[in-house]
């Protein structure tokens, strides 16, 4: 037993949070203006986009820690990627369904495709069906769903080209995509082999954990972010860090981000290591604990700002707005509890 | 003890709600366009001035009406009750201007304060003194006749659309902080002064900052003695608006009712979870309106404010926080899809009802010392 | 509108503490050697027993807001008398089934006469049926519950002398009886006529006002202890109430006790002066408010109290264990939450 | 990053469960009298050393086996999953011996220590000195080759069996008082030492005060240099036991089995609100249990116990207070009228978990120091 990174994944996670320092707003305008496909280009070259294509032997090209790993450093950094729709959700969908060249083909950077979720973006969308979102969408030209067939889950492409329109969504770091109605059965176009009910199961806890390590970047980087402030800060002639309130609000966000992060680790590693079952069980338990504390986390860090904390023009609001939507897509805490309970109660 | 009105408080609520339903200007929080919501703001005041319902609880001599507060309260209440636009707040700054203005100065500025004509807001906090006032830079040099007014001022509510400013600047640097403070009735059009709107998170622009270089103030628009700035800002601040007096409470009973109707749109009904934090939510409101009833009960027996407001501030931001919390977990994704983007504007909006006017850590150390533990 | 206490109330107030302060406890051990009878007959002299019974017009002699205000003077000393038992819960049954006589005899100070609640504490036992407790017993020769029948539940009373076992209840003030059984209907002497339905809800506005104003009495009580605790004790060098984390945790606790105090003064003057559907949702809004905090209010007190707030010989853990008690008589929030979402979401 | 056992580790816990399996004494934990289970508890101590099982993780030349701590934590696991008797407390009064002892004294206390022969407490706390240790007032006169003792101590668990005591006293008053404190090894049954339990609010004898009247030590038996005291406690203390190592994570989930058991017993297993808060108890299990496996990795891997234990402290103390609520929701009436009186104690236990071994508050002043925040 040893749960700490290994050399080489401490290494990966100095190359993504240096990527992500050089494409991350240190303010909400800065999103205008940050190089979003220099961003892209360097986690082609680092490889970071490949992480979830098969090698010769069809196991991951990273594990489930590796991808962990970036995806914490890009929350951190708030950088306005999809990283997580493009070449975590999507390219893992396109190798459980076999569809290796597919998957390739993101890996380099100059495709991008991402998924559609439900209106609740609580699932892998399955059309046809009602409204749905694509999420994470920033320069994806398509978007990858399921038809539900004989053999299982078919997973299917739509293109973003039409029938979608720019929804205002509260995460300012991300694209959101609404369909303005059903979507046509004519636009579907399957890829790869359906998938096993086991794969969907696979990818569902990949996909949990990765939106856990984002919001545990988020909440890291926003707690570091707001206890540097009470360093800089001084009111009645001290530096605001040196009262006991703040620096308990302080602890009790630290505690709950690092508590956090201890989940995610697990969830990460189980990913590739466990049966499935306890690779999900562990995923939902990570995004129970992200989720739930995620509001609060970010709220204390913008009650420790106080008065600027509250602007627009302030990047605390930025944490808390790509937390509250992370704790939605694949499910809340109030999505996943049902589900631990059915296997701690039930299944056991 | 009682919780009723009296007979003249009942008949004043009942004409008042008489009045409001007729007068209440239709389709008001409709209006799209700031400046035609100023303007509404502005023409409630002076119908409500003309109605006899501005300063009621004034002394008669100031041009009030020599009032309970609680015919304030009533107001307030049943302002929410009927959907009527915001009040306008002529409380605290009156309080301040007549209690340490000249008669000079009572002449001149509180009628148009009372009648509407004037707009106030409160140029008090500064970037780098918020929750620490006494520390404030905006210096205030005496010139001949004039004072000259350079700094910075933050959070100056209202600050686009007022027409005059209760400032606090210091005109002593050489004294001990507190006691270099001048408090001064300005004019917002003189030369000098630049107004721009803070956005808050939700995007909506809730309050402004307010650049003051070399404006000029002629003396006798000094607000009290030199160096007495901080015992007006004290005052003024004591009579600032706790939930009682903004009529969050009838506010908090409709967006209630809101979020009651919300999870009966989605079928939560059933689920008795949900039922109970709507109940939860109705036992907040509550409590929140009954310790104010008892805060008021104590002003009108002619206790000055205290701190025990600092209750009431922890109770409202603790109720408007849980309601805006429990609508986005009623809301799930549709609050972040832009669905129920206004929802999404609320709960940013609820966030700093914990920070302005005194952080929940403030009102805490307030509540400390009120029990007297040790400094 | 005028929502404080009237001089005469405020003079009756200073009454009941006095007495309080000469019957309460300073800790556990002194719960051995007060005098519980000398209490009860200052009680009885001061007149403070006869508040709930009915005077020539029919009306009580003390309001609902007298009798909480001597509820909560007796909870804040952790009086070891059944005040509630006997003093209100009983003698208002008493007195609402017209037995006036009986009601006067209670409140003589000589005979003591409580109720007997459900198994879960949750509501007035309705008779034959199971296990029921009789609550705050102590020196009670009986106890009152109900049958039902065709003109509306009829007052009925049972003799405590056999059938019953004490239960050792977590309240240490309070004497708490078991019945070892199903009670016989032979055992069950009728008082008084049939109640009306609304007379029963009436009593129920009552019965939970008075158990809330004991809460507040406990928690401010409580609150106040280790507020001067933290005036004596000195670590590093200082008070611990000059640290602000303990002046935030005194304050939040205080924050919480006052705030059941207003709701449980408004639903003490309602009792008398409201419509009963008004006068119970008042009290059902007092006994939740007071019910959440209780709990909580009194843990913070041990904690502020440190090491020796742990410890048995310390009081702390009295008003933990009146408190979390009171709480379940006649449903904590968890059974009154439901019926006021009735109210709110389907009764108007 | 590996959370599965090595082949050794696995050997290992494959080896121990057997071995425990086969030699947890039956019936051990419903022994009701107190004396015969302190004996078991010894008695369980030797065994547990004549199979190789205590101090497995101190250096060999002290009689321990060199292993990683990952041996000790599946020792504690593993005690917990099968229900074995409390393992005795070595590690922190060991680490203080083999850190500042001398040959003489390692090789007259060590043996006995990890054989069992010897059961060890820790006087440090007084009652004017509680978190503020360095405060304590207990007095250790030179006295030609003897300190004579003189002082109360407070919350020296397991005081009522110890033979030794791992003693702080002041030697010299006139110094800075962190400096002023030496330690000392005394045996318990010195004329002048009295032992008197603590009972704490669930009504059990948890901790003990013990009272040092004219105790003579001798001079051979202080541990370290005078003055070195301060510097020996925050060792020992920094080697206080986490979560991990006392088979609280396996208690926990223990005892959340029986919290589950509960609420089907009652049929409340229906109830969704009940079924998200059982589950909701068990993330905050994994999530300690997890955070616990990551310190002990940065523990194997040479790192020494840093305030991060702080955290594990905090996320413990809220596990354990959270499970005891809701049980105590989930058996309302039950708990308070006596049906379920060993829940009301439990509850009464899970308090002091956030006040021993540094109360929450502290826990909270250490992670803002760690994270360097301004004193």
């Amino acid at each position: 037993m040893l749960a700490l990174l290994s050399d080489e994944q401490q290494m990966l996670k100095e190359v993504a949070a240096q990527i992500a320092g050089s494409a991350g707003p240190s303010n909400p305008s800065d999103l205008n203006t940050v190089d979003r496909a220099a961003a892209w280009r360097s986690l082609a070259q680092a490889g970071l986009l490949a992480l979830r294509t098969r090698d010769d032997d069809g196991r991951p090209v990273g594990s489930g820690v590796e991808v962990a790993v970036v995806a914490e450093a890009l929350g951190a950094g708030l950088v306005p990627v999809p990283y997580l729709g493009s070449a975590v959700l999507a390219t893992e969908l396109l190798a459980l369904a076999g569809a290796h060249d597919e998957a390739e083909a993101l890996s380099e950077g100059d495709a991008r495709t991402t998924v559609l979720l439900d209106r609740h973006l609580s699932a892998l969308a399955v059309l046809p069906g009602e409204q749905v979102y694509a999420w994470d969408a920033d320069g994806a030209a398509d978007a990858l769903a399921l038809t539900a067939g004989p053999d299982g889950h078919q997973v299917v492409r739509v293109s973003l080209d039409t029938g979608f329109v720019p929804a205002t969504g509260a995460d300012l770091t991300r694209t959101l995509l609404r369909s303005d109605g059903p979507i046509d059965e004519a636009r579907l176009t399957p890829v790869g082999r359906p998938l096993s009910a086991e794969a969907l199961l696979r990818w569902e806890a990949l996909a949990l954990t990765v939106i856990s390590a984002d919001i545990v970047g988020v909440m890291r980087a926003a707690v570091a972010r707001a206890v540097a402030y009470t360093k800089e800060r001084v009111q009645y002639g001290v530096l605001i860090g040196s009262f006991q309130a703040v620096q308990h609000l302080c602890a009790e966000a630290y505690v709950q981000a690092e508590a956090s992060a201890s989940a995610t680790n697990y969830a990460a590693w189980a990913v590739d290591e466990l049966d499935v079952a306890e690779a999900l069980m562990a995923a939902r338990t990570a995004k129970t604990q992200a989720a739930l504390v995620a509001r609060e986390v970010t709220e204390t860090v913008m009650q420790v700002f106080g008065g600027i904390g509250q602007t627009y023009e302030h990047i605390a609001h930025v944490h808390t707005r790509r937390a509250l939507t992370d704790r939605q897509v694949l499910g809340d805490e109030g999505v996943q509890l049902p589900r631990i309970a059915d296997v701690r109660l039930t299944g056991e | 003890m009682d919780y009723r009105d009296t007979p003249e408080e009942a008949e004043f609520r009942a004409t008042l709600r008489e009045w409001l339903s007729a007068t209440i200007p239709a389709g008001w929080d409709k209006i799209e366009d700031e400046l035609e919501a100023v303007r509404l703001r502005k023409d409630w005041h002076r119908t409500l001035y003309r109605a006899g319902y501005v300063g009621m609880s004034w002394p008669v001599e100031y041009g009030g009406r020599g009032l309970s507060p609680v015919y304030d309260a009533i107001l307030n209440e049943e302002s929410g009750n009927l959907g009527a636009p915001p009040l306008p707040s002529v409380g605290y700054i009156g309080r301040a201007i007549f209690m340490y203005a000249s008669e000079e100065q009572k002449r001149r500025f509180l009628p148009p304060l009372l009648s509407g004509e004037a707009s106030w807001c409160q140029g008090f906090s500064e970037p780098e003194a918020g929750s620490d006032l006494a520390s404030l830079r905006t210096a205030a040099r005496l010139d001949g006749d004039h004072y000259v007014v350079n700094g910075q001022k933050m959070w100056t509510s209202g600050g686009q659309y007022a027409d005059w400013c209760l400032l606090l600047a210091r005109t002593d640097p050489d004294v001990p902080k507190h006691k270099g403070i001048s408090a001064f009735l300005v004019s917002m059009t003189e030369p000098g002064v630049t107004v721009r709107p803070i956005v808050i998170a939700s995007g909506e622009a809730e309050t402004a900052e307010v650049f003051w270089d070399d404006v000029r103030i002629p003396v006798e628009q000094r607000l009290g003695a030199p160096g007495e700035g901080w015992r007006i800002a004290m005052t003024t601040v004591a009579y600032e608006r706790g939930p009682a007096d903004i009529g969050f409470i009838a506010n908090y009973r409709r967006t209630l009712r809101k979020v009651e109707g919300l999870a009966a749109e989605r079928g939560l009904l059933e689920k008795e979870e949900v039922r109970k934090a709507l109940a939860r939510a109705y036992v907040r409101g509550e409590v929140l309106r009954l310790n104010c009833m008892e805060q008021l009960s104590m002003r009108v027996s002619g206790r000055a404010p205290g701190p025990e407001g600092s209750i009431a501030k922890l109770l409202w931001a603790d109720a408007e926080q849980s309601l805006q919390h429990l609508a986005m977990d009623i809301l799930g994704a549709d609050e972040m899809t832009g669905v129920a983007a206004g929802w999404l504007s609320s709960y940013f909006t609820s966030r700093p009802v914990s920070v302005y006017g005194g952080s929940a850590q403030i009102q805490k150390n307030i509540i400390a010392r009120m029990l007297d533990m040790p400094r």
